[in-house]
């Protein structure tokens, strides 16, 4: 069970937070349970390098097969900067967003179940103009495709 | 305690649109307040929808994420009336758990 | 309000009964009344108190015209009055920094309520005018500025022009939209002579 | 060289191959980004987070009266607060002053729930978790039972011409150390401040476009604003002293925007920079 709660990211899903919080129905929120399961080596990294090796993956491959929908080339603020991503390669099993310029890449993680669409957007913050990563788990291998994305001033700048 | 979820869960064919709103500051610890002090980081470090009881999404997430974060996502299944769980658990241990009916 | 609503009586006291205060009341008395009402609604707030809400006689006039262009005469009243407020460079340079320039350029805070007396105070000129192309982010209040030495000449009369816009716009266009930079104290001799660099500079991005 | 700033630094670099087309070709793309962003936003609009909480505080208890807001009369009858934004400000006689959204809820808190005037205002706009504000939160909610309403503020009651005339005055007031006037960046139409379009409220469409979009969720800050907000900050902008709340310079300039808007669909609260 502790094994297992811990390598979630690493297997790509499987057990989750629910499961677990439902299989110890005893638990209360104050036990922590959150910085049991979060990968906090992951997302305290801030080269690509040792986000892959927190991850526990390789280099990923440059993919043609991962895409951004519904992501700006340029946000007006970088408080709020939408990021929608779709992958075409079979099995995939997880989703991340990373940003080069923040002073910690890993932003989030996905993990997808079968029967989840490859596919999902939320939003981001950006310190500042950078590559924004797309980070594809699928059977077990990383694949990446990247955008940069302009952060501007808008309004009356004060 | 923190605000409800809006949870969207809508039946599109044979999938499941399901769209949230969660109420969260995402305070990412590099802030400083007017006095100079560094603002402690606090977000929603997990995140896990279910329907019917089984996962169909978990999520990991750093204080990148904006503040009142906003996912949408589709899964394979669920029908009009179906109930979707979501919970997201913070860095404080904080947690709270809303549900929603597919329509 | 109180406050208000006893101008508003002095201000139908003061003119002809059969005007009629009773009815429509005239635009000048709106315009009073307006002042007053504006003045009963604010409280003073760190660096700015009440008197920003006190007009001098260019800001009263530019009200005035504000919905129509001010007469011939009005608009050389301005300028001149207001050309008479430059303080020219006492050692007679016009152009300083442009890196600094930019720096002013971009920077929008300063004199607000909320920023820090002590702090940065810029132009803000993006906010307005396009200058150095690099910059995407722009607005278009102000006319582009986009290789302004460049078109002008780089000449010791451009220069000295750009001073005194920068100084007092209204010097040169009665009630312009531009700040007066110079003469309301916003920006010092030293940030007008940057900016005027940024303008003129023949190594500045805006004249590539 | 060690006080080369970073700026001059980066465009030192890029200058050299700047031509005007280029320059030009780069701002339309901008544009047009910007548009993609904003579009981008609107799937999810955190302002339902705030609508949901309003509407729990209209209908709880509260107060030293403890009692809800169901018989606070916003312009359309006791406890009326479908469509009543789309008809406000407007004069309320029991009152004998005309009063926007905020004026009111502050009125029924008051003279309902036995709030003091000092308690009811208190906290008008919000800071983040530990300063949340009810008020913002009741007039999300409030606006957002207005969303497909047409516009249709009242000017027949001899206060409320006054108020818009009042409010129109203002809108041109030339004053602070920058000699600005609403007018200065909305008196336009066309123009732009940074990559922000500026409507020109001064007229019919463009009244409409922004009236119709305020309350709105602001992401550069994190918070649901409102038109009493969105005035305050533009004075604040304006280098004017501080706006106070539900004063009577803030409702004539919001009467003067609102009637300008009539006639188009209310759709707010909306997401914005």
């Amino acid at each position: 069970m502790n094994r297992e709660r811990r390598t979630v990211l690493r297997a790509g899903g499987g057990a989750t937070l629910l499961s677990l919080v439902a299989a110890a129905g005893w638990l209360r929120p104050s036990d922590a349970l959150a910085a049991d399961v979060w990968n906090k080596a992951a997302f305290e990294t801030n080269s690509m390098d040792a986000t892959m090796k927190a991850l526990g993956g390789g280099t990923p491959a440059q993919s043609r097969d991962i895409a951004f929908f519904s992501t700006p080339d340029i946000a007006e603020n970088g408080a709020v900067v939408p990021i929608g991503i779709t992958s075409a390669i079979p099995n995939t099993q997880s989703i991340a967003i990373l940003v080069e310029k923040n002073p910690n890449m890993l932003a989030a993680v996905f993990d997808l179940p079968p029967g989840t669409e490859p596919s999902l957007s939320t939003r981001i913050k950006m310190g500042q103009t950078s590559n924004v990563y797309a980070l594809v788990k699928a059977d077990g291998k990383y694949y990446v495709a990247s955008k940069e994305i302009k952060v501007t001033l808008g309004g009356c700048g004060g | 305690m923190a605000d409800p979820m809006r949870i969207r869960a809508n039946a599109v064919g044979d999938s499941t649109e399901v769209k949230v709103l969660m109420s969260h500051e995402m305070e990412t610890g590099q802030r400083k307040d007017a006095q100079g002090k560094t603002i402690p980081a606090w977000f929603i470090q997990e995140v896990s929808v279910t329907w019917n009881g089984k996962t169909v999404l978990s999520a990991q997430w750093g204080p990148a994420v904006a503040k009142n974060p906003f996912v949408s996502f589709k899964f394979k299944g669920g029908a009009k009336g179906d109930k979707i769980t979501i919970t997201w658990v913070d860095n404080r241990g904080d947690k709270r758990t809303d549900e929603a009916t597919i329509a | 309000m109180i406050k208000a609503m006893l101008a508003w009586a002095l201000v139908c006291a003061a003119v002809p009964a059969l005007l009629g205060c009773a009815t429509a009341p005239s635009d000048a008395e709106t315009s009073a009344k307006a002042a007053q009402v504006l003045k009963a609604s604010f409280k003073a707030r760190g660096q700015a108190g009440l008197d920003r809400l006190d007009q001098d006689e260019t800001q009263k006039l530019c009200t005035e015209y504000a919905t129509k262009a001010p007469p011939k005469e009005v608009a050389d009243k301005i300028e001149k009055a207001n050309l008479a407020t430059i303080k020219w460079p006492a050692d007679g340079k016009y152009s300083g920094d442009w890196k600094n320039g930019e720096r002013i350029a971009q920077e929008g805070r300063g004199k607000q309520f909320s920023d820090d007396p002590a702090g940065p105070v810029g132009g803000n000129c993006y906010a307005c005018h396009q200058l150095a192309p690099q910059e995407v982010s722009f607005g278009t209040i102000g006319p582009s500025l986009y290789q302004f030495g460049k078109t002008r000449g780089y000449t010791e009369e451009t220069r000295k022009y750009a001073y005194g816009k920068i100084y007092n716009a209204d010097a040169y266009s009665a009630c312009s939209n531009m700040p007066r930079f110079g003469h309301k104290s916003i920006l010092t001799e030293a940030q007008i002579k940057d900016v005027v660099a940024l303008l003129t500079d023949p190594d500045s991005p805006v004249n590539k | 060289m060690s006080r080369f700033p970073r700026v001059a630094a980066r465009i030192a670099v890029m200058a050299s191959t700047a031509l005007v087309a280029a320059a030009a070709l780069a701002q339309t793309s901008a544009v047009d980004e910007i548009a993609k962003y904003r579009a981008a936003l609107q799937d999810g609009n955190p302002a339902e987070l705030w609508e949901a909480r309003g509407e729990g505080l209209w209908k709880a208890p509260r107060g030293p009266a403890k009692v809800s807001l169901a018989k606070c009369d916003l312009g359309l009858g006791p406890g009326v607060v479908k469509g009543a934004y789309a008809q406000l400000p407007r004069y309320f006689p029991d009152a004998d002053r005309v009063m926007d959204l905020e004026a009111r809820i502050v009125w029924c808190m008051v003279k309902q729930q036995g709030y003091s005037e000092a308690d009811a205002t208190k906290n008008p706009f919000g800071a983040g978790n530990d300063r949340k504000s009810d008020l913002e939160a009741l007039v999300a909610y409030v606006a957002s039972e207005s969303r497909g309403v047409k516009m249709n503020v009242p000017s027949s009651h001899p206060k409320e011409a006054e108020a818009y005339r009042l409010g129109e005055k203002m809108f041109f007031y030339r004053g602070g150390t920058h000699d600005f006037a609403c007018s200065t960046c909305h008196g336009e139409t066309g123009k732009r401040i940074r990559l922000q379009d500026l409507p020109n409220l001064a007229t019919k469409e463009g009244a409409q476009k922004a009236y119709t979009t305020w309350p709105a969720y602001r992401v550069s800050q994190g918070e649901v604003r409102s038109m009493e907000w969105r005035l305050n900050d533009c004075f604040r902008q304006q280098r004017f002293p501080d706006l106070e709340y539900t004063s009577d310079a803030a409702i004539a300039l919001t009467m003067f925007l609102a009637v300008n808007a009539n006639g188009a669909a209310f759709d707010a609260p909306a997401i914005k920079r």
